[in-house]
């Protein structure tokens, strides 16, 4: 299996950082290339994080509830900077609030977000998941070329 | 930067208060000693400081939620209707205010009154600015304090202290070290000794501002000692300002014996410095947070973790318990959901308000414990410093003297790992640089080894992350499925 | 009618057992051997005294909710969810069963047909007789208690037992006093030990049955030694008729202390008093249950005296909590609410499983006052029936040696007063004829002295009232306002 | 003013005895002379009480739940038994489980009791209600003759 490449962070002016060690954790010990930009990351230095590692996802965590406000337009910035095929997964608790996930599910699925995730997501679910998602990007990606 | 641990000289003081208060629009309204006439007007009954007092003299547990909103309006109707269930109220900040970036916060306000719902974590005090801060305190009936997060709070202070606020919480270290990723120490302690001296100011002219250390740190596994230590640091920092009121914080662990130790120690230990430096004159108060890790997210479940949040905080003899609420694992709180943590809390800590946990060995050897470990790791930071105690703390933090679990801050070693025993008490498992005595090291050790005996598996990392996620998942002790 | 203390003979059993047999016509069905044979043919995983001893062995801490409604399948329907939340199952019989009001259970089972919801408080499983029993017992995968309240329970015992059920509550005293009103003491002893009796033969049988005697009583203001007298007397009778499994019981009072030592000496009296009279192959287990009194209605303050309960129960070591819910002031509770407390309860039992409280100066002093007191007490019921258990139990309540506040009882005196101590411990303000010795009686009175100065009033009936209404208004000692 | 004379008891197979005992006491002191049955009372003693005693009020607790099927008909035993202008009240927790109180008023109110009470009633409110509604239903009586 190829090495896949995920950039890993916690988006904003959001210092949870608990969360984000244990996903980078569990991420190497799953076989990915983990570039982990911890907590306080900007859109900006996600972009430039998976260009300079020519990531296949960006996995981006906001538990503080202002990640609507931190997590708009990235999709669109990606696309900017060249990144048209890049995963793009955000999760924890994405609102302010206790909501019904699938508004909030929709929201950022609106906002171009291919999976969102609630905080009590099983992770090996996830790294199934994410690993189909980049492999059937990178065969549209293969097919194209 | 060089910080130093003196009082700071007026002049200086004054010059660099022109600068902070030109940080942000609203800085210029403010008015040193408008301000303190406005704090002389208020009613004693909003006297933080007084409050605390009196409840420790009557051996009292006050109760404080914590809350915020983005506008104003809402903010006061907040308050309101909570007010009937706390003794305490509370002002959380949002976390952009708390990384001063204001210009975030006005595109959240913006956007929180088209949506028609907070769309920030908290109450952008800056933005608001003065008049807005005093409308919140003359709308409520009890003492209001600002919670926070903020590596930098000085203009949040100049503004919510003029604003009429009684209590501010925070502290050099504990507002850098879990909220922070990349700002110096050195600089956050500075930026905390202005603000303690403007709370000295305050003292200065007979007006009291209760200061409240943050004591849970990153919430996530911190053995006491080391939270009472950076406690007590930032205790006699404030003291050397000229602050008098002083809430010292700690974050229920879960062991019964432990966190009852802790409190108690607390008290102890603090008393014990503070005189040491030379100072009587000053309140000292504790306060229990209810489990301030990752909680159920089923609400029956996280009733059970706030009830013996609000068991433990009676039986150890705080002087005030912040709780959390059934939603802690998902959201912000409602103001209903608020409510709710408020009365479950309520009704333990006013069942067991005259009971507390008797003397035995292992209570006296887990204070013990604690209170060797903290003398171990202050008379490290002590001599590191040299006389400077700002010093000394920013030069343990580089050597790992004091060092701790989960903080995000690059500033921080990050090397200690902590687990939970078999008991559930928090223990250290590789102390790295932290100079626990060799004796507690092995206690520590012993503990960890009958877990490890009864689980039939090494300590290792899998058991840190396995404790990080037990509470949420219905138990103390990570054991293995 | 003369009650005696022996083994009741077989032929005397056989005669009485047919005319048990007839007072209902669903006794009929009831064929001894063929029960033997139905109970020896269960899965061990629904032997409710091995899942107790297992769980005694291995330091568990067991739950279990009351339920019980008017129709088979909604009952099959109501265990089926609850018992993936529980490890023991009930089954509480309905009020008009307990008096032996079957004609009424049936307009009650009817009614409840054509409302389409339960109008009975429990299940009337004489009236739905043997098969239904069976019916129940075969679509769960737990342990089945019958739990009531019944004077009388021969016909109910006879039926539930053949019916697969493998444990049965109550007992001779407390599940009279409690529960009835005119029945003499000496009649429902004596259908107790029938009772009894047909648990030792299914003994003899090789078929255990666990017996629970009805631990807290009125639930009202109860000091630990007149339940512990009473569990233990229970005891013995049932040791005497041949039963083996026993699980004796104690209502939470409130106050750590207390609690825990009456959990303790309540084992280590059993112990004493049971090894006295000979008896050494038995099963001994101790159950909690969740305060017993009026609770609060708001469920946010319900939570909390449920986790405390659950605290106590896990601190403590007892090996199974019965619990409430949020319900619990209101009505019987609706699965989701019998849900509710289960996740509550099973969030703070585990988080304080392998915690418990550690000895103590005061911890020991409770225990042995309470040791004191209930071998006063014993001593004189032995005293009293000269060699027969029974009838020094009758004579004891006739003579107001054991007298249990609040119960409806013309049998029972009434005339010992108990009240909340100042931190909120149960304390006898009036012995009346009870006979606690000199000094223990003045350990209470200057307990309670202690509260009356703090509150600045006499110790009085209105005390009593307070207490009373005290947990169910927000605090455990009812201090004036 | 006059001594009004209450029955007071808990009706059906109930054995609730410590509220029992408690309204005892209120009422006495109140002022009332208390003919208390006690617990497990049935419709007929609490007639024959009420009779015997010339009673101006009935107060029943049921705590257990059956309280529906336990109070059924009462108002026309009395009736039939020439307690016409009697006082009824109903307290406690008088059906099975937690329910809107307003359907329990009008459930029980259609039985023909004057008022029903939760358990958490205010006696002291109660024993005004009570002098009042007994005060009323004399002069409607005093009236007549
Ligand atoms: C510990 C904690 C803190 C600590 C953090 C210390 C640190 N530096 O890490 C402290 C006390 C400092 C803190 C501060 C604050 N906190 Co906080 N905190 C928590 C708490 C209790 C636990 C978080 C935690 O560590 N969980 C354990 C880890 C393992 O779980 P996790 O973080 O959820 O991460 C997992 C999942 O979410 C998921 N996941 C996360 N991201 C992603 C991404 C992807 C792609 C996938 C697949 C999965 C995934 O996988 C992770 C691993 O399992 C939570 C509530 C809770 N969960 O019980 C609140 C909580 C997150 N905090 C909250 C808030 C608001 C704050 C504050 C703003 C203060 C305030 N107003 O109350 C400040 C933040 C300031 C700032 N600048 O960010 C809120 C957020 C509210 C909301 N979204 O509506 C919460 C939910 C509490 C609440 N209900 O109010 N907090
Ligand atoms: C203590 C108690 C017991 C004790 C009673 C001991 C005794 N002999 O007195 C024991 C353990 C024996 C017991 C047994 C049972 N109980 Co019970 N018990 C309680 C409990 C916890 C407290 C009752 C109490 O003493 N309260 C204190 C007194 C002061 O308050 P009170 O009784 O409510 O009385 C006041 C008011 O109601 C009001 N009031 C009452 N009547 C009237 C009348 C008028 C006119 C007015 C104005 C006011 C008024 O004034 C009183 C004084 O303030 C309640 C739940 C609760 N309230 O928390 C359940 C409760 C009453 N029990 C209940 C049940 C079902 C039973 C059982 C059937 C067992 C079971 N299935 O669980 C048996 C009854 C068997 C029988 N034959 O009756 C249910 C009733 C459910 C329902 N209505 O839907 C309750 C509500 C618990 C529950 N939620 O399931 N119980």
């Amino acid at each position: 299996m190829r090495q896949h490449t995920i950039v890993l962070g916690v988006i904003g002016s959001d210092c949870h950082a608990v969360g984000n060690k244990i996903l980078e954790r569990y991420f190497a010990n799953a076989g990915f290339n983990v570039i982990n930009l911890g907590v306080m990351v900007s859109q900006q230095e996600f972009i430039d994080a998976a260009i300079e590692t020519n990531a296949n996802a960006i996995l981006i965590s906001s538990l503080y509830g202002q990640g609507e406000l931190d997590c708009e337009g990235l999709r669109g910035r990606c696309i900017e900077a060249g990144l048209e095929n890049i995963v793009l997964y955000v999760g924890g608790n994405l609102v302010i609030g206790k909501k019904d996930f699938s508004a909030i599910e929709r929201k950022f699925q609106r906002m171009g977000y291919d999976r969102i995730f609630k905080p009590d997501a099983d992770l090996e679910q996830v790294t199934l998941l994410l690993r189909q998602d980049i492999d059937s990007l990178q065969s549209v990606q293969e097919n194209r070329i | 930067m060089v910080v130093v641990s003196e009082k700071i000289d007026m002049t200086e003081f004054q010059k660099e208060r022109k600068e902070v208060l030109e940080t942000w629009s609203t800085g210029s309204m403010i008015d040193l000693a408008e301000g303190i006439e406005f704090q002389k007007n208020l009613s004693e009954s909003k006297r933080f400081s007084l409050v605390m007092k009196n409840a420790q003299e009557n051996g009292l547990l006050l109760l404080q939620p914590r809350a915020g909103v983005a506008l104003v309006d809402e903010h006061i109707k907040l308050l309101s209707r909570l007010e009937n269930y706390c003794d305490l109220l509370p002002t959380t900040i949002d976390a952009y205010t708390r990384q001063n970036r204001y210009q975030d916060a006005q595109r959240g306000i913006e956007r929180s009154v088209k949506s028609g719902q907070s769309m920030l974590n908290g109450f952008p005090a800056v933005n608001h600015g003065l008049e807005a801060c005093r409308r919140v305190v003359q709308a409520v009936h009890k003492p209001l304090e600002v919670r926070h997060g903020t590596p930098d709070a000085r203009l949040l202070a100049e503004i919510t202290l003029a604003g009429g606020f009684t209590a501010f919480e925070g502290g050099g270290i504990s507002y850098n070290i879990p909220y922070a990723k990349k700002v110096p120490l050195e600089t956050s302690i500075r930026h905390w000794q202005y603000v303690d001296r403007l709370v000295g100011f305050y003292q200065e002219e007979r007006i009291t501002i209760n200061r409240e250390p943050f004591g849970p740190l990153s919430g996530t596994l911190i053995p006491p000692f080391i939270s009472h230590a950076v406690a007590i640091l930032e205790g006699l920092l404030a003291l050397e300002q000229g602050v008098v009121s002083l809430t010292l914080g700690y974050g229920q662990l879960g062991n019964l014996i432990q966190d009852v130790a802790a409190i108690r120690s607390l008290r102890e230990l603090a008393d014990e410095y503070f005189q040491r430096f030379g100072y009587t004159n000053y309140e000292l108060t504790t306060v229990l947070h209810q489990w301030m890790g990752g909680f159920p997210e089923k609400e029956t479940q996280a009733y059970s973790v706030i009830a013996w949040g609000g068991a433990v905080a009676a039986l150890s003899g705080a002087t005030k318990v912040i709780i959390k609420t059934p939603h802690e694992a998902s959201g912000i709180p409602t103001c209903e959901a608020n409510i709710q943590g408020l009365e479950a809390t309520r009704q333990i800590t006013n069942m067991l308000k005259d009971q507390y946990l008797p003397d035995s060995r292992e209570l006296s050897i887990e204070t013990e414990i604690i209170k060797q470990e903290v003398r171990a790791v202050l008379d490290s930071v002590f001599d590191l410093g040299q006389g400077n105690i700002a010093a000394g703390a920013v030069r343990a933090f580089q050597a790992g003297v004091i060092d701790v679990p989960f903080s995000p801050s690059i500033y921080n070693k990050g090397k200690m790992l902590s687990i939970r025993d078999n008991v559930g008490a928090i223990r250290v498992l590789e102390k790295a640089e932290v100079p626990l005595p060799e004796s507690v090291y092995k206690y520590h050790a012993d503990k960890i080894q009958q877990r490890a005996c009864a689980e039939g598996r090494q300590p290792c990392f899998q058991m840190v992350v396995d404790d990080i996620y037990a509470i949420s998942k219905g138990r103390l002790v990570g054991r293995p499925r």
